[in-house]
């Protein structure tokens, strides 16, 4: 009694299924039809291409800055793939996969970035949170989600993301906490791509994973291998049928890595090293799962290239469609407030009649952009 | 009617709330078995049971972020902050969210909630459970800022605002929780958000204030007529956001003299905002400087010193006298 | 490789060493002298007859509403006894035990519950922190401490103290990820007293101990009993000296209960079966300490009787310094900022003149007091 | 004597600070290795090392709690937050502790932090990244808050707020890090935290900014005077706590009209402030009201739409006129 080791009841494991050669653990490997594994091959392939087409947009200056997911397509997709419609996604800022995936219009997310408030607009029907910027927040909205889905009495969860960096917010820990205490059906997924801007995860974080701080809110964790979609679909499978079954919360660590810049506006060569990146581009998600597909017959060169073509056309159509919407800049009094304040009237007549000032609705003369450093 | 005090008319609206609106959901630290540390939320989970009435962990960024989830999926939230001192924990959670999701989504979605917060001194009360700090609430856009000052618009006010669409920030001036019994209809009464009260005719000075500080304010007219035959108009101002100009121009304009009361610091304070809009709207009928009772820019000494740094009746009657005087 | 678990390299153990009876655990049994043995039992009926007076004084009017720290003598004095006086004790509110040990005058503790700043205001060399408020929050600035002793180069170290409730905000989180991170000299024990006010621990979070929640951190946690001092006495020394040598910090749970009200505002019949208290009543940490030092020969009856009487003397005497103290009304203008700002200066004269105004300085006819469920 | 632009100014002063003061120490979110986002700390880390220049987690209460403990034990912390957006995290750190430490403790423990913030809008950022809140600090007790607008003022008040011996909101308007360069001295130069500048002398009407909106003011000031012959005096707030009195009287009671601009919402803006002062001091000075021209009581719209909804050269003048015109 005096002395003792205390038994944690929780599990800390750790999961991979397709490894890096593309050869897969057939006791672990999950059931997937031929059209499900053709839907994600496609869901990774336009996620990849569209993060490639954003990055040339901003060059050109016809987006804002852009925070791509190179590299980071199988951790957001493998869990909006493995939730139903009817489920809940709510997205950090580097989801484009799932969020494709989930159905938002990739014009939607373009004009996103191109700073426009219908690009944080989910269509009517979608269980979708926009993109959230301030870190780790999303998770206490993402367990508010989930607490509404509880009251409602079915089995529906809620799948929330979060960055490794979000990780030492008092957000994640307070949102983690309560979800726990209150036994709601939420995954947080941490899309663990070993930076936050320039602090390596181990600066981040004495812990050795971030799996493990599943015990502090006495959940399950697991850490996967982020970049194996098998991997990822696997361990939302598992959790959100323990949390479809009351089981509670399960905090997944989906090990990846962020193999491009934070940001356009940011320059990793000034706090990371090429070689750090170097061993991780053969663990690209893609790679291994085409290897997986085509040695299993699923897609051939010839399928592929043709995928790619349709892909690029999508994307083509996307920004086309991107680039022709105007902001209408009166909305943003029509929705303050359900309905105007007086002094929302009041300025909106101002603001009318400023605009109409002189014709087109544009400043004169205030401050310049310059916004080399933001990120 | 039943003559209720202020707690009485607030848990009465809460209980009406989640009797009529079966998504209505109470959340907050000890509001549960406790009832309240105020006891606002009294019989209230015994009514409706531990989903309705929930007993939150010590997490204020979690009240609030989880209310706003609730919200998403079709709740009607009621976030009770222990002390509007412990309220600071979720501002990011509001500005960041609660006040912005409308806008974001385009209306798509909407943060119906209500915060309740007890704020001001004068309850001998240790430290940070004595703020006034309205202010940077009000001064956010997307959130409405309502204020009650006795146990009857309590009631209808919290009432309307959890009927709002938007948020509100409800602020409780703890002091009158228990300070004074008001008749309360039976039936369930509403008051629309953003109208003030003349609660007090006058011709001779308009005196401004709303919350705790309108009982000093009731008190120093009533002594204001009787002792030095000064007839005083009184606005009591019931929500920040919106903020009822129409109301407060006519009355300066009446009476062409002004003062205004609050707990809150003086450095923009809502006075502030009062004074420049009369300047905007109403320069000209002004006969005298307007005056501002106020707290002090101090953080509001610990309970055995507080007392004189709050706005009461002998500051208001001076600050009168001086307008009158001009 | 592909489904493992993953090893903690973290240890989680339990300790108690002095068992309810007064049996002590000789293997574990810390080396104390007698006069050690002395100061702690002195320092904990100090504390509780503190304790007990303040409920009187305040049952009549004399203090404002109190917050009793009853039954936790030992887990706020045995880390105060095992760190030194150039150590920092950073205190929560549930922590006089300790702040007595540490040299704070009674009368200032007792003027801070009579509502006077002078209460926060430790003597001019103490390495002390006055009481803190807001929940979780002194653990930040606790952590901030330690990063300055570490600064300073020495092998000082900071104990901070939170309650149990305070582990589910986001500020307990923030600074225990950051002073691990950091690896900072921090001993973090949380008061584990069962009680949130009204939430019971096992509503605060789904964690089965307090002290896992160290796995997060990729700290060393420990469970004590909180009301054996031998173990608090114990668990500290072993953390102080890990900090020492630059081990970083250690998170101690020291199992303790809240015997009484949570201040004397609160109603716990609201909440808490009075059968829930009963089994805690033998485990007090007076009592058995008590039997252990009677048992070992260091104090008879007659010697304590007599520590009884010298302690209620100080404590008389303590009262009567605090009631004849006076604030000054004028002072809060002072210290605002180093020096005043022009509008305080104005403001200044403005109260100078209202506190003339009638002689007497008070205000008349503000709100009158209300406070019956103020905790 | 180099030309700086304000980036490089702050550069400076940091550079300076970290020199002088060995207990000064940075820290923040990427403002070691990544020299800032903005780079404002550029060179830092390299030539002060990591135990001066701290790269801190994404925990923004931390980086202000810890600070706190850093003042107790003597340091001297300067904080940045990667954008005032997210400066909200810490806002309980800062009212609870930050600004009470020193009043609670009689001058015990003092908190001579800087928390640097860079707010505003026009440098089409994500959400969250243009917003404009110094009302919220401004409004607490026991905090300076210090708006440079320039980089030679901007270096020399961040000399001097690093030398305050309270804590100092920096609040830096990163729409003006690049716009512009300025000679800034090479010996130390320090400005006294409270004073205002009157920075262009007129005589027809005062208009008064801080920030930012100093550039679209001072443009507007060119503008009235060749085209419209309007001899505006400008006046350049430089802080909102202290405020200064004083330089706004003198200008007001010579001109009699006067517009003041902020991109801060306006609703208890400071702007609220500037106007009650006046009302208070020098009302019978005034020859018409007094207009605000300020960011509208909305969220910033996201970047594509934000400009219109900012104060511009074309909103200041047509304001100045409406007060001349009356
Ligand atoms: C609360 C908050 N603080 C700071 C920022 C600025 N910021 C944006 S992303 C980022 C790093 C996040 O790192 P991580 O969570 O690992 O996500 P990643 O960018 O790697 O996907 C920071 C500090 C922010 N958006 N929100
Ligand atoms: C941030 C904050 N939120 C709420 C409160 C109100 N409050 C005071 S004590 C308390 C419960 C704290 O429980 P615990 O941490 O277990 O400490 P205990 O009172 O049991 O010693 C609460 C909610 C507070 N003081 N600070
Ligand atoms: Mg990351
Ligand atoms: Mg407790």
């Amino acid at each position: 009694m005096p002395r003792k080791k205390i038994t944690l009841e929780n599990t800390i494991d750790s999961l991979s299924i397709l490894d890096e050669k593309g050869k897969v653990d057939k006791k672990l490997e999950p059931k997937l039809s031929k059209d499900d594994l053709l839907k994600l091959f496609r869901a990774m392939t336009l996620a990849r291409r569209y993060d490639e087409r954003m990055l040339k947009l901003q060059r050109q200056g016809r987006i804002g800055t852009y925070g791509p997911a190179l590299g980071q397509e199988a951790a957001s997709l493998g869990p909006a793939f493995a939730i139903d419609e009817s489920d809940w996604y709510v997205p950090s800022f580097r989801e484009p996969a799932g969020m494709l995936y989930r159905g938002w219009p990739m014009a939607r997310l373009m004009l996103w970035w191109g700073g426009n408030e219908i690009g944080a607009t989910p269509l009517p029907k979608m269980n979708d949170m926009p993109i959230s910027v301030p870190v780790a927040s999303q998770i206490q909205y993402g367990a508010g989600i989930a607490w509404g889905l509880k009251l409602d009495g079915g089995d529906r969860v809620a799948v929330a993301f979060v960055g490794d960096g979000g990780t030492s917010e008092g957000d994640f820990h307070e949102g983690l906490n309560c979800a726990a205490a209150f036994g709601l059906p939420l995954v947080v997924v941490i899309q663990n791509n070993h930076w936050a801007i320039s602090l390596p995860r181990h600066k981040q974080s004495a812990s050795k994973t971030l799996a493990q701080k599943a015990i502090a809110y006495g959940i399950d964790g697991i850490q996967t291998d982020g970049n194996d979609i098998l991997a990822m679909v696997e361990a939302t499978r598992e959790a959100v049928a323990k949390a479809r079954k009351g089981g509670g919360p399960t905090l997944i660590e989906a090990v990846t890595y962020r193999m491009g810049v934070h940001t356009t506006a940011d320059d990793p060569t000034k706090y990371r090293k090429d070689e750090e990146v170097e061993p991780w581009k053969p663990k690209d998600p893609l790679v291994r799962f085409w290897k997986y597909i085509s040695d299993k017959g699923v897609l051939d060169e010839a399928g592929r290239e043709q995928m790619e073509k349709e892909v690029t056309a999508q994307i083509s159509e996307a920004v086309e469609a991107s680039e022709s919407y105007e902001p209408n800049l009166m909305e943003p009094f029509d929705h303050c407030f359900a309905e105007r304040t007086p002094a929302l009237e009041q300025q909106r007549a101002q603001f009318e009649a400023y605009l109409n000032g002189n014709g087109n609705g544009k400043a004169s003369g205030s401050a310049p952009v310059s916004h080399s450093a933001v990120h | 009617m039943a003559m209720l005090n202020m707690a009485k008319a607030l848990n009465l609206a809460l209980r009406e709330a989640l009797a009529e609106n079966d998504k209505a959901i109470i959340l907050g630290q000890d509001v549960g078995y406790d009832e309240g540390v105020f006891r606002i939320t009294e019989g209230l989970l015994k009514q409706f049971g531990e989903e309705r009435v929930v007993d939150f962990p010590v997490a204020e960024s979690a009240i609030i972020g989880l209310a706003i989830g609730l919200c998403v999926t079709g709740y009607t939230p009621i976030c009770e902050m222990q002390f509007s001192g412990f309220g600071y924990h979720g501002f990011h959670q509001i500005e960041s969210h609660a006040t912005r999701l409308r806008n974001r989504t385009r209306g798509r979605f909407t943060c119906p909630m209500v915060i309740r917060m007890p704020y001001g001194g004068g309850i001998r009360a240790i430290e940070h459970h004595s703020e006034s700090r309205e202010t940077i609430w009000a001064h956010l856009p997307g959130m409405k800022v309502v204020i009650p000052s006795g146990p009857r618009n309590a009631r209808a006010l919290l009432r309307a605002s959890i009927q709002d669409p938007d948020p509100v920030m409800f602020y409780e001036p703890k002091a009158s929780y228990r300070a004074f019994r008001e008749e309360v209809p039976d039936e369930p009464e509403t008051m629309e958000i953003g109208k003030a009260q003349v609660v007090r005719e006058g011709n001779d000075v308009t005196i401004i204030s709303y919350g705790a500080s309108m009982r000093p304010v009731l008190e120093a007219a009533e002594e204001l007529e009787e002792d030095h035959g000064i007839d005083a108009e009184l606005i009591d101002l019931l929500s920040l956001v919106p903020l009822d100009r129409d109301t407060i121009n006519a009355s300066v304009r009446k009476t062409g003299r002004c003062v205004v009361v609050h707990e809150a610091p003086k450095h923009i304070g809502p006075a502030a905002e009062v004074v420049a809009g009369i300047v905007e709207d109403s320069l000209l009928y002004l006969e005298a400087p307007i005056e501002r009772v106020t707290g002090y820019d101090l953080v509001l000494p610990f309970f055995n010193s507080e007392l004189p740094f709050m706005p009461d009746v002998r500051k208001v009657i001076s600050a009168t006298q001086k307008v009158l005087s001009f």
